[in-house]
């Protein structure tokens, strides 16, 4: 008799939780913005899923800030199509079941018309599976990792100006260039496992070690180690000339705090990721001097649309913007190129296959320079090399950019 | 003192047993028909992921509720059987469904030694190594990139074809989830009847009583642990063919195993459908919990609160909660929870 | 009935059995031989490790050193179920039975019989329910059935494990204070089922405290002091040892 | 490895496993007293490093000085925790049910972290942060060494305690006897509370010491729960001394192993350890016979 009574109540449990979850099907926004009904006068609803909590949050919440600017910027100077654009920003923990859900859920029930891309390699794909199942144009700020584009997307579109692996392409050639006695002979890399972080690392170490230049110490530590003590004696131990480090940011951080308790004082150091970071003098003790960053933006780069978006974001903001913001918002200037050169901005296979069509076959002006890609969304500039010069994070390559010349050999920190 | 007689129940009257069955096929019924009323595929795709859940906590279920040990690290029989089908699939070209099962086949076996090493001594060396064996799988598909991609994750290939649209997809996933659940009750039931259940259920109530019986207990809750790991595994490499994509630090989180124990604990670890119905809780919990609360870690909080409740104050569940409570209101003896000094005062009680 | 010498075969017997808990010896060499086919009782005070010897011949501790053997087979630090599966049948100190399983289920528990099909066969096939059945009615509690165990009173529950040890069918039986906790009622019942079970053919080892019911149960005493035993033969006998006394009433 | 780079790894696998021992050393109490497996050790230890860094960006004195209200917080804390929480669990399942409320209080704990603090990772920063000292050619951080030493100390305080204090007593039988203690005379469920506060004490001191030399976030405490838990069990379940032994012995292999392997294989020492214990000897290589029974 208990057992069934236990059954009873699992199953009238059961049907109302399933009755519920068809209330979620009618949510506050959404069920009177389809694709559909997407008249003249109705917004553009654009869905993101971004990790808002969790471990990838911090950037996340750049993108967020980018994302947003630029949709303020644009409903400021008349929206995109004469009508106005339309967020839908939800977190996805920074997890990838939720990232997939999201988009799910936005494309079909939020009934978006267009979707922006999530923060980190790590997301981007199980997100672009369901941007591509549905048919959608996936333009993203962040999944810079090789491995992306070799997943056989051909909706995906990185807006950024290079990917992972070339970001310090400028870097080594200025290096083998250099004459004889000046050239680093041994490399020393440390990098978080993590696709982005590595691939930006190892383009470097494998463009060098390709020269001939050896490769002396070759750490990865998994993304959430906090003792760098161990990475840091290695290095330390090994002397090497150019010190490469692949990190987030607070990996960095300490990587560099850990060196310095070690003594550590190497010729030339090529860190991404945390150096473009605002904090990142404040978070070493302004030791910073010296080192080298690839970085895909700078405030004060000179391209046309960046000053509008300098001033439109610091207004809001009370500070420059960062990488993050900046790629958050050439997404933005991407899809609207795509959206006024096709003139459609609907769900509709036909209006998103116009889209990704379109910008397999256009450049589009944007914050980071003009941009192309190949067809498996790759796009084909190159990262600008930043070094900390007095205490300034200065352009130093390449030379047609370059606001001061490149420090050789980097002082003591 | 209890009055026992108050309990004799006498066999169960065909009537029960009628409302039984229909329970039982209204519950078939809602399960087939949910895809056609599903008003849309996110919801369907929700549904998909509530199934998952249910697997996994029943085959969790399989050693938590009949033996009461608790492992919180589950998550590595899922990931495990999810790196297992995509890697035999890359690796060797095989089936994805031949796959699935092998890679069921290859995680019961790598449960047998974890079960060697944790299942001899009792209840906290078993729920130290839970934990411990999700981490060093973590660490070790996360740093092993020539075998399991490492961090870059690891894309598992459709077994449907690019013309089945991901509606249809989640439509034939979701019916696959209910035949996989479906299984795993049907074990939990036969288990449950069969003198290896009554040995179970006898360890899990008192080991060195069950032993002195002439249980083989070690044996047992080995059985126990790698039919639960296989169940897991098929559990977890399904989810994997259905989602597409593996990443380490997704596939072996602490917090997913944890979500299993939250499930089959808030249903009731003892009854066949209390995982199923906890899954169910919880699937929509998250979800509802995500929209409102999205953007904060007051989730974390939620599932934190949550399990402390019920570990507190329904350590049985809430089946079995609303059961006695049903119980109570219709005038039968309750099913006390007996405190160490109740028993106590009332063997004193006895004794003078 | 007779005092020095143990049967042949012998029932439970253990050489220099030792057992120490962090330097604290609780069996100290103990060389004891229970008679088989008797009722035998070990008592002792406090303390002087009567459970803990339990507790080593059933293999639920294992001693340091010495020997356990039983019907001449070595069984020193075999796993409890083998040990029981070979025909000692235990009862506990505080009565444990499995508390949410009903009296039924109880008594299924101990049908564990060989081989992985054995094993898998359904619990309440008819034969084992019936054998449970009717040791639950011989016991007196048949009609407690369905009741959980916790639901049902001390004394019942009590009653319940002595059924529920039967069920394994053990040659040998041993109860830890199968009176302690209940009325006096229930313990002339105890002591009924004992003698008829014992005019079966069952051994028993009983270790109590109610020296009543131990000089008018057994056949043999064995008394235990500071882990060891001080004195053995038939209770008139004991009764009368200084060394017993001296041990009791620590003169 | 050059010898340089072998002493460098010795004296910061010493410094790490000092820290890591004082912090066994607090879930060997737990056990030892209740039998309970505290999961949320290292997530009070994290809440005690971000009450350190809040300190310090507050009042702008040195997070050290946190530690005279931390420590007394958390003892009244785990005091609290043992007589509410955990005694309200039933004895049978204790050790099992007790995993799970522990649980449940660590994924409380981090989420409110992340909801008061956000998920942002936080870093104390210090004049000294990346001083350093250099003994005979090998350069000891100045921050890992006052981490040490504050292990050091009150690893000593602990065991004078434990030794020579009739409270001490009262706690060493409960932990090996609990009926006995309680039959003479020892009121064992204050002395399990006053353990736990004890135990919850040294996750007090060693947050602030992690403050110090880490950056911290909410979710850093599964990072130090696995090492932990596979320490205690090395170490064999409920006695201080193998906890200690152990978290010395597995934080200089972890330290010397990253050397050859790399930091994410040489991590899973730690677990390698662990289940060789589980597997060869279930009671642990340093430890009493607790171990036997759980």
């Amino acid at each position: 008799m208990r057992a069934t009574r236990r059954l009873t109540v699992a199953a009238v449990a059961a049907t109302t939780a399933l009755t519920l979850s068809a209330c979620l099907a009618s949510p506050d926004q959404g069920d009177d913005q389809g694709a559909e009904s997407g008249g003249p006068d109705d917004p553009i609803v654009i869905g993101v899923s971004l990790p808002l909590t969790g471990d990838f949050a911090e950037p996340g919440k750049g993108v967020q800030r980018g994302y947003e600017a630029w949709a303020a910027h644009v409903n400021e100077n008349g929206g995109l199509l004469d009508r106005q654009v339309e967020l839908v920003i939800v977190d996805d923990q920074s997890s990838a079941d939720r990232v997939a859900s999201d988009y799910e859920r936005l494309i079909n029930q939020d009934g978006v018309d267009l979707i922006f891309g999530p923060f980190s390699t790590r997301l981007v794909v199980p997100a672009a599976q369901v941007a591509q199942d549905y048919g959608f144009l996936f333009v993203e700020p962040a999944g810079a990792a090789a491995e992306v584009f070799e997943q056989g997307f051909d909706n995906l579109f990185y807006a950024a100006p290079a990917i992972a692996d070339d970001h310090y392409n400028h870097l080594a050639d200025h290096i083998l260039a250099l004459p004889e006695d000046e050239r680093p002979e041994t490399i020393a890399v440390a990098s978080m496992d993590d696709p982005f972080a590595q691939g930006t690392a190892y383009g470097l170490r494998d463009a060098l070690a390709a020269e001939g230049i050896e490769v002396v110490v070759d750490e990865v530590y998994p993304p959430n180690t906090t003792d760098f003590s161990g990475i840091a004696a290695k290095i330390a131990d090994s002397g090497a000339d150019l010190l490469v480090v692949g990190s987030q940011y607070q990996d960095g951080v300490n990587l560099v705090v850990a060196l310095q308790q070690q003594g550590y004082q190497p010729e030339m150091a090529a860190i991404s990721g945390a150096p473009t970071n605002a904090e990142f003098p404040a978070a070493i003790g302004d030791k910073t001097e010296g080192i080298l960053a690839p970085t895909g933006y700078t405030p004060d780069a000179p391209y046309p649309s960046n000053e509008e978006f300098v001033a439109a974001y610091s207004e809001e903001h009370d500070a420059e913007p960062a990488e993050d913001e900046a790629n958050a918002w050439t997404t933005g200037q991407v899809v609207a190129a795509a959206v006024e050169a096709v003139g459609c901005a609907d769900a509709s296979p036909e209006c998103q296959q116009q889209l990704i069509d379109w910008l397999h076959g256009n450049e589009v002006e944007t914050v980071v320079g003009p941009l192309s890609w190949d067809a498996q969304g790759r796009p084909q500039s190159a990262h600008l090399i930043q070094q900390y010069v007095d205490g300034e994070i200065t352009i130093v390559l390449p030379d047609d950019v370059k606001e001061a010349d490149l420090v050789h050999p980097k002082p003591e920190w | 003192m209890p009055n026992g007689s108050s309990n004799v129940r006498t066999s169960r009257p065909t009537a029960v047993r009628a409302a039984r069955t229909v329970a039982l096929l209204a519950l078939v019924a809602l399960i087939v028909l949910f895809p056609s009323l599903a008003p849309d595929p996110f919801i369907l795709s929700v549904g998909v992921v509530i199934l998952s859940y249910a697997v996994l906590a029943t085959s969790w279920n399989l050693v938590g509720g009949f033996t009461g040990y608790i492992s919180l690290g589950h998550a590595a029989y899922s990931g495990l059987g999810g790196y297992a089908t995509a890697l035999l699939i890359l690796r060797t070209g095989m089936d994805p469904w031949l796959a699935l099962i092998a890679g069921g086949l290859i995680v019961a076996v790598i449960a047998v030694p974890v079960g060697i090493a944790s299942l001899r001594v009792r209840g906290a060396s078993f729920v130290i190594a839970s934990i411990a064996l999700v981490l060093i799988v973590q660490l070790v598909f996360q740093s092993w990139h020539t075998f399991t991609g490492g961090s870059n994750g690891l894309r598992v290939p459709r077994p449907f074809g690019t013309e089945v649209l991901r509606p249809e997809q989640h439509e034939r996933f979701f019916y696959l989830h209910a035949v996989l659940l479906a299984l795993a009750l049907l074990t939990w039931w036969l288990i449950e009847r069969s003198r290896l259940g009554a040995g179970l259920k006898a360890i899990r109530e008192d080991e060195d009583k069950a032993q002195a019986l002439g249980v083989p207990t070690f044996a047992y809750k080995l059985t126990a642990l790698v039919v639960s790991a296989f169940f897991t595994a098929l559990g977890g490499g399904l989810y994997a063919l259905w989602f597409g994509y593996l990443d380490p630090i997704f596939q072996f989180s602490i917090l997913i195993g944890s979500y299993m124990v939250l499930m089959s604990l808030l249903g009731g670890v003892r009854s066949l459908f209390g995982p199923l119905l906890g899954a169910v809780v919880v699937g929509y919990a998250v979800e509802v919990f995500k929209s409102q609360y999205g953007d904060t870690q007051l989730h974390l909080v939620a599932t934190g609160v949550l399990l402390g409740l019920v570990v507190l104050f329904m350590p049985d569940g809430v089946i079995p909660a609303l059961t006695s409570a049903l119980n109570r209101r219709r005038g039968a003896a309750s099913i006390r929870e007996v405190s160490a000094e109740e028993l106590a005062n009332q063997r004193e009680e006895t004794a003078r | 009935m007779t005092g020095t010498t143990g049967s042949p075969t012998g029932s439970v017997t253990t050489r220099d059995l030792t057992k120490s808990f962090g330097g604290v010896r609780a069996i100290d060499g103990a060389s004891v031989a229970f008679h088989e086919g008797e009722i035998n009782a070990l008592i002792g005070p406090n303390g002087s490790g009567k459970t803990t010897f339990f507790n080593c011949v059933t293999g639920m501790i294992r001693p340091d050193s010495g020997t356990v053997t039983y019907q001449g087979r070595d069984v020193t630090g075999l796993p409890p179920h083998r040990i029981a599966r070979s025909g000692i049948g235990r009862s506990f100190q505080l009565c444990r039975i499995f508390p949410r399983l009903t009296v039924l289920e109880n008594m299924l528990v101990a049908v564990q019989p060989h081989g992985l099909l054995q094993r898998l066969r359904g619990s309440r096939n008819p034969a084992d329910v019936g054998r449970a059945r009717e040791l639950l009615a011989r016991v007196g509690i048949d009609h407690l059935e369905h009741a959980e165990a916790r639901d049902i009173s001390y004394g019942q529950q009590k009653l319940l494990e002595l059924a529920g040890v039967l069920m394994g069918d053990p040659r040998t039986i041993m109860l830890d204070e199968p009176a302690g906790g209940v009325n006096p009622a229930l313990v002339d019942r105890i002591a009924d089922l004992v003698r008829e079970l014992n005019a079966e053919g069952r051994t028993f080892i009983i270790v109590e405290h109610n020296m009543e019911l131990v000089m008018g149960l057994s056949d043999h005493v064995v008394v235990f002091d500071r882990g060891r035993p001080i004195a053995q033969g038939a209770p008139a006998v004991v009764q009368d040892d200084p060394l017993v006394l001296e041990a009791y009433l620590g003169v | 490895m050059t010898g340089a780079l072998f002493a460098q790894s010795l004296v910061l696998g010493i410094l790490l496993g000092g820290l890591y021992a004082l912090l066994a050393a607090g879930l060997t109490l737990y056990f030892g007293v209740m039998r309970v497996v505290m999961i949320a050790h290292s997530a009070f230890l994290i809440l005690a490093a971000y009450l350190a860094w809040y300190f310090h960006e507050r009042s702008g004195l040195d997070p050290l000085l946190s530690l005279v209200i931390t420590v007394p917080l958390f003892f009244v804390v785990g005091y609290g925790m043992q007589r509410f929480l955990v005694s309200r669990l039933r004895p049978i399942s204790l050790t099992t049910m007790s995993v799970l409320l522990t649980f449940a209080v660590a994924l409380t704990i981090e989420g409110l972290l992340g909801f008061v603090w956000t998920g942002t990772q936080r870093r104390v920063q210090l004049e000294y942060s990346g001083a350093s000292i250099e003994v005979a050619g090998v350069s000891i951080a100045v921050v890992k060494l006052i981490a040490f030493a504050l292990a050091a100390v009150s690893l000593g305080a602990l065991y004078l305690i434990l030794r020579k204090t009739s409270f001490g007593r009262a706690l060493r039988a409960t932990t090996q006897h609990p009926e006995a203690a309680r039959l003479i005379g020892i009121d064992t469920d204050r002395v399990a509370g006053l353990g736990f506060g004890l135990g919850l004490a040294t996750a007090a001191v060693g947050g602030t010491a992690l403050a110090l030399d880490y950056t911290i976030y909410p979710s850093l405490h599964w990072h130090w729960i696995g090492p932990l838990m596979a320490i205690i069990v090395v170490g064999g379940l409920g006695s201080i001394p193998g906890a200690a032994m152990a978290a010395m012995l597995l934080g200089v292999a972890a330290s010397l192993l990253q050397v050859p392997l790399g930091t994410t294989w040489a991590q899973t020492v730690f677990y390698l350890a662990l289940f060789l214990t589980l597997m060869i000897r279930p009671q642990g290589f340093f430890g009493g016979r607790l171990a036997q029974r759980f």
